[in-house]
């Protein structure tokens, strides 16, 4: 369950009394609303099918061609694709590489997009401006035509190099939401207590900043973890990378190379990774609107 | 000092309307269930008369002040008594239509100086034609006029204000023009929320002088809300004291000033730093102001923080809540407490 | 008056200056000049109230003594440390003796933090700089919460929001206690709490100056407060940066005689029936504006007495008039603008 | 309005700075690529016999850029024939420019990402109003969730499930395409019309997936602009409901406005998902086709030519927030 769900703040091993409090408040802030419990349960699923799932099917799944495009039936639940491959075997098998490469991009998002709003504004001044160019500039530029023009570079064969490759190109909306809260904040006077009472600067951004920017760090995490998925699923949908272990994109590929969308044979092949996308992200978004009250004392309260 | 300008003159022929509140009681809903934030008030602004409400925070009285123009905010809503305005009817009864004239025709309000009451994106001059569209207003080159007399009243540049931005007006500024927009329809009843918080003393005084001036030469009714007795004292001939959304006392300012009856005006008055005199004279008063929620059900509101119930605990404060009674040695003077009231001799 | 290096510490400024370079581009390369040469000082244990309208500089320099903002020109010294001369990082461990009450009780505590953690980390420090064991951090959380009059059982764990403004005020005093400070500079610290419970903190603020000899810097608009907290020390009235009268409080505030003073106390509502106006009560003759002339006497543009003389020169702070207090005006004039009490009131 | 030139001035500065540094990136990129083309296809050249001169010449031709020298003199090179618009030659379709390639796809691109912005911009803004007004009923939780679920749907799968809809399980729309080959082009009804017919599915797959993130900003943003004292205010000046509203929204519509400089980047990128599941020829396609073909001059042009494209459409979200908010314009701080 931990993995989409965790905060950057979690970096202490040993479970602190606030620590270990946010865990139970996570609990009791997701149990207050029925749609957010059917939010995690979605995204431990999924995770849970990122996780175990291709420990249960073989290396190469069996071929049965002459039971291609079969629609959804008793021994293949969801069908079968162009091969007569089982579509659901396909579809956990597939889920790894999404998962793992997303729950990177984002950590890496979080992370520099974090630190960079962190020190832009809190330092403000020359670094700020410059940092904030930077950031304008990441943002401008197109996220996916760029990978697609990285994509002739780097082959992305494994989850780490697109999560790497992703979270590098995608940091500019974190980082600007993180600058803006930590301007606003610095105004605040309990920052200026911290410094008058001569507490070092580290405390000051990890005990006073960093609580009050939280919210906005994780619900930009989870937003970006769905934006990240749909530019992977996208890339490999696009043809544009060679593909040698399956998932959801490469089947989505493959469905309309086949013509599914002519001939209208083999629907199931091509929607069980289109809904797979459409049901994690539902889960995501059912959990975003938990994000605030999980940090915020005030909120988690009634 | 006042150019007595063709326009306020006519103004002030017709005689300005009193307010008489009675038995108001506002609710908002909460969590646990609906909750008085004004409770079975009765006041009575007489014609022509400056009137200063007081009370801290969670008295009711801003609740009340949006009351005068049966303006209380949603999840607030006015459950029992009535507003009258000599001249409008109740409020609480007047149909959609004609209350949407009366607000700003009839009666003006004024909002805090730190209150951005404009619209940010047009200017003044703009939002004044909006205000003359809603009312229906054919003359606008008469608008435009009276309000460049108001705002050259109140000492401003009237053409540059009017062309203006909210965000290029100081506090101060920004007040004045909501006097203006107030009063530029004739209305008679000016009720003003705070006019003088975040302010200097020097521009409150000037505040101040400007509501004197505008209310004797308009000829209105005029209710100034404040948490400073000093503003109420300077300006207002009539004072009422709030406290835990209840009316406690009422009365001429002076003689409440000098003989305040109820133990709440009593240690509000005390707990004022004076700038002349002996300082330690003054004394904090013990507790807290109450909150929606810690307003107690029944009996006095003020009973926890009362020196009076401290000393006498009579046990009427508990389970009753005091009625407002006149006062046996003051003419026009209303107290809401057991210990003193009519039946204080009979105790 | 107390010798220097006591517990408290002797604060003096001589000559500060400070102007910022406005940014807005109505007032696009002209300079503000916050502070124009302010001399200042207080004993250790003693109480200073500065007065003004807002944007003369008297909250630039409460965050110049509490180190929170640089100075142009001018000596500071704190305890008889100079500090000008100091590096940021040798000048720290001084400033942290002067501890800045802010006016926003509500922006003063960080909201996801328990009122115990807000304590606990500068006690910490403070427990490492003192050699101190951790049980005294306890300890000493405890004696400060009971010091500013709160239940340190009730208050500790609790988180800002479930706090009242006055309780809410009291913590951020605690928390300026914890590093046993020499100086409190309270910036308008009670404007935001409710009239009832105002002079609570007031009388608290007293009180830590006679128990703890801590020194008290009041900075506020209204008269009456900074005469209730700093009766019996030094008043201070600042006009566009510049100290236009100062001498202990009962004198300056009883028997003004800059015609600026009197326009403050003038502007003091009276409590009619209980207090009777000055008699000759004045108001300025135009409201403040930035870009009045710089040249001659600041308050030449505003002031009912204004000659051609005060609009040429500049009069310095001095006894002119032999007056107790000292002032900056070629013609001191004792009026009475203050309201009285009634005889019998 | 004396801040009006000099803001547009730093507009075009930042604008040139950037199509600067993503030209020199992928001028370098370009020069990375595994077995460098434009070395392979000099030696290559060279192999059958043309003159080293010649083959130089044939390549730059072909790239824009000459293939021997230095990196920095071929750089240089680059840099001057960039100011000049001569994105070399696409080698997928020989003799025809790059950037002329691209430009034809331009149109179409540009055309259906306006549609796309249009439309998810009424749609999103009139939802957040009424979600917002309703929020506390059924409605407005409903259209708060509708609102976050379309927002965070990918382009694509919102392309393939309108094909499969649409064109597979009830044909009603044209598959792919920008127009029906049969019909002769010029300015009349049948070509219009299929025109149209053919764009519909593709700028609603763009409005379905964008209006999401209009509507929850429009809405956070009513529900704050009914927090503010002048919506109070107007109501007690007895203002009509009418002048009230258009206060209100005129208001609303302000952070909509940065949203929508941010998705800019987002609707140029979506278009290749959208072209390429429509088989639409937009830009998108022609980005996709030049690095599937290593047409790698076309991929230059087109990558450059989009994010142009993404440069332009913020300066004018930019300019549009400065016109309707005079803070912005008319600057300045507050007098006495």
């Amino acid at each position: 369950m931990a993995t989409v769900l965790e905060t950057p703040t979690g970096t202490t091993p040993t479970v602190t009394p606030a620590r270990q409090g946010f865990w139970r408040n996570l609990w009791r802030v997701l149990r207050r609303k029925p749609t957010r419990l059917a939010g995690s349960l979605i995204v431990a699923l999924f995770v849970a099918m990122g996780v175990i799932g291709p420990f249960l099917y073989p290396a190469n799944l069996p071929i049965d061609a002459g039971n291609a495009y079969a629609g959804p039936s008793g021994s293949h639940l969801l069908g079968t694709d162009f091969q007569g491959t089982d579509v659901l075997a396909l579809l956990v098998t597939g889920s790894r590489y999404v998962l793992v490469a997303a729950v990177i991009a984002a950590a890496c998002t979080v992370v520099v997009g974090t630190g960079i709003g962190l020190y832009a504004g809190y330092r403000r001044g020359g670094p700020d401006s410059v940092l904030m160019r930077i950031t304008d500039f990441i943002i401008t530029i197109p996220g996916l035509p760029l990978l697609l023009v990285l994509s002739t570079l780097w082959k992305y064969s494994n989850p780490l190099t697109m999560g790497l490759v992703l979270g590098v190109t995608g940091w500019g909306s974190v980082a600007r939401a993180v600058r803006s809260q930590t301007l606003s904040l610095r105004e605040r006077g309990f920052i200026e207590a911290a410094r008058g009472l001569g507490l070092s600067t580290a405390h000051v951004v990890r005990k006073e900043l960093l609580p009050n920017v939280a919210p906005y760090v994780a619900m930009n995490l989870l937003i970006s973890v769905t934006v990240y998925i749909y530019l992977e699923v996208g890339l490999f949908f696009l043809g544009v990378l060679p593909f040698n272990e399956n998932n959801w994109g490469v089947m989505i590929n493959q469905a309309v190379q086949n013509g599914v969308t002519q001939t209208g044979q083999g629907l199931s092949y091509l929607l069980s990774p289109l809904v797979a996308i459409l049901l994690l992200t539902l889960g995501i978004v059912l959990l975003v609107d938990a994000m605030d009250e999980v940090f915020n004392p005030r909120l988690r309260e009634d | 000092m006042v150019a007595a300008t063709q326009a306020t003159a006519n103004a002030a022929a017709t005689a300005p309307p009193a307010v008489a509140v009675r038995d108001l009681t506002i609710v908002y809903k909460t969590p646990a269930g609906e909750l008085p934030a004004v409770s079975n008030v009765d006041l009575y602004l007489p014609a022509g008369t400056i009137t200063g409400l007081v009370g801290e925070s969670g008295s009711g009285k801003s609740t009340l002040a949006l009351a005068l123009l049966n303006a209380v905010q949603k999840p607030g809503r006015i459950a029992t008594g009535s507003i009258d305005v000599e001249g409008l009817g109740n409020l609480v009864e007047l149909p959609a239509k004609r209350l949407q004239e009366a607000r700003g025709g009839e009666i003006g309000y004024v909002f805090q100086a730190a209150q951005n009451s404009l619209n940010p994106l047009k200017t003044v001059g703009k939002q004044l034609l909006d205000l003359g569209r809603s009312h229906g207003v054919k003359d606008r080159a008469g608008l435009v006029r009276s309000a460049r007399q108001l705002l050259a009243r109140m000492g401003m540049d009237a053409a540059r204000v009017l062309d203006s931005y909210q965000h290029e007006l100081s506090g101060g500024m920004r007040q004045r023009v909501g006097i203006m927009f107030a009063l530029v329809l004739n209305a008679h009843v000016l009720v003003l929320d705070e006019p003088t918080t975040a302010l200097d003393m020097i521009s409150q005084a000037n505040v101040l002088s400007i509501v004197r001036a505008v209310h004797a030469e308009r000829g209105l009714t005029t209710l100034v809300v404040t948490h400073d007795i000093g503003v109420v004292a300077e300006v207002a001939e009539h004072i009422a004291v709030m406290y835990g959304g209840v009316l406690v006392e009422q009365g001429p300012t002076e003689d409440v000033l000098r003989a305040p009856k109820h133990p709440y005006t009593r240690a509000l008055i005390n707990a004022i730093p004076r700038v002349s005199g002996d300082p330690s004279v003054a004394r904090p008063l013990p507790g807290r102001p109450p909150t929606l929620e810690t307003i107690p059900k029944r009996g006095c509101v003020f009973r926890e923080r009362c020196a009076v119930y401290a000393e006498r605990n009579l046990p009427e404060c508990v389970t009753e809540q005091p009625p407002m009674l006149p006062v046996a040695d003051g003419p026009g003077r209303l107290v809401a407490c057991h210990a003193v009231g009519t039946k204080e001799s009979v105790r | 008056m107390t010798d220097p290096d006591s517990s408290g510490a002797a604060i003096e400024a001589r000559g500060i200056v400070k102007s910022f370079r406005a940014r807005g581009d109505v007032l696009a390369g002209h300079t503000v000049h916050a502070l124009r040469g302010v001399d200042f000082s207080i004993p250790a244990g003693g109480a200073a109230s500065f007065i003004g309208e807002s944007g003369c500089g008297k909250t630039t320099l409460g965050r110049i003594l509490a180190g929170l903002e640089s100075f142009d020109s001018g000596s500071l010294s704190l305890g008889g440390v100079p500090l000008a001369e100091l590096s940021p990082r040798k000048r720290s461990p001084h400033f942290r003796r002067v501890q800045m009450i802010h006016q926003d009780p509500y922006s003063a505590l960080n909201p996801t933090r328990t009122v115990d953690a807000i304590l606990r980390d500068p006690l910490a420090l403070r427990a490492r700089q003192t050699g101190r064991p951790r049980a005294w951090i306890d300890a000493r959380a405890r004696e400060v919460l009971d010091l500013v009059g709160l239940d340190p059982g009730y208050v500790l764990p609790r988180f800002p929001h479930q706090l009242s403004g006055g309780m809410r005020q009291r913590v951020v005093i605690a928390r300026a206690l914890t590093v046993d400070p020499a100086a409190l500079v309270a910036d308008e610290a009670v404007s935001m709490i409710d009239v009832s419970l105002r002079l609570g903190i007031l009388n608290l603020l007293r009180e830590l100056r006679s128990t703890l000899g801590v020194s008290v810097l009041f900075i506020t608009h209204d008269v009456a407060t900074a005469r209730y907290i700093g009766a019996d020390g030094e008043l201070y009235v600042i006009y566009r940066g510049q100290i236009i009268e100062h001498g202990p409080t009962e004198t300056v505030v009883a028997d003004p005689v800059h015609p600026y003073t009197q326009c403050l106390l003038s502007a003091i509502p009276v409590l009619h029936g209980i207090e009777q106006p000055g008699a000759d009560r004045l108001t300025p003759t135009e409201p403040l504006d930035e870009s009045q002339p710089e040249d001659g006497c600041l308050f030449a543009a505003r002031c009912p007495f204004a000659t051609e003389k005060c609009r040429a020169e500049r009069p310095e702070l001095g006894h002119l008039g032999d007056t107790v207090q000292e002032h900056a005006c070629f013609y001191p004039q004792r009026r009475s603008v203050v309201a009285t009490p009634v005889a019998g009131s | 309005m004396r801040k009006l030139p000099l803001r547009l001035a730093g507009h075009l500065v930042r604008a040139l700075v950037m199509i600067w540094v993503v030209a020199t990136f992928t001028f370098f990129l370009i020069r990375q690529m595994p077995g460098d083309p434009v070395a392979a296809q000099y030696e290559q050249l060279v192999q059958q016999g043309m003159s080293p001169d010649g083959a130089r010449n044939a390549t730059q031709l072909t790239y824009g850029f000459m293939p021997t020298g230095s990196t920095w003199s071929q750089y240089t090179h680059y840099l001057w024939r960039l100011l000049h618009f001569d994105l070399g030659r696409s080698t997928q379709t020989l003799g025809v420019s790059a950037s002329s390639e691209v430009l034809t796809g331009a149109k179409w691109t540009i055309g259906l990402v306006l549609a796309g912005i249009l439309l998810s911009f009424a749609i999103g803004a009139v939802l957040g109003v009424i979600a917002a007004t309703r929020r506390s009923s059924g409605t407005g939780d409903a259209l708060t969730i509708t609102g976050s679920l379309f927002h965070a749907i990918p382009q694509f799968v919102m392309a393939l499930v309108l094909i499969t809809v649409f064109t597979v399980i009830w044909p009603v729309f044209p598959t792919d395409g920008n127009v029906d080959i049969l019909v002769d082009p010029g300015f009349n009804g049948p070509y219009i019309a299929s025109l149209v017919s053919h764009a519909t599915l593709p700028a609603l797959a763009y409005a379905l997936s964008m209006f999401g993130s209009y509507l929850l900003t429009m809405k956070s943003s009513v529900i704050s602009v009914l927090g503010d004292d002048f919506v109070l205010a107007a109501e007690l000046r007895g203002l009509t409901r009418g002048i009230r509203f258009r206060y209100i929204a005129r208001n609303a519509l302000l952070p909509l406005f940065t949203i929508f400089a941010l998705t800019i980047g987002f609707m140029f990128g979506g278009a290749v998902f959208i072209e390429k599941a429509f088989n639409y020829p937009g830009m998108g396609v022609t980005l996709v086709n030049s690095i599937g073909h290593r047409d790698y001059s076309t991929m230059n042009a087109t990558f450059l030519l989009i994010t142009a494209a993404v440069i332009v459409a913020n300066i004018l979200a930019d300019l549009l927030y400065t016109a309707i908010d005079p803070r912005v314009r008319r600057g300045g701080t507050a007098g006495a």
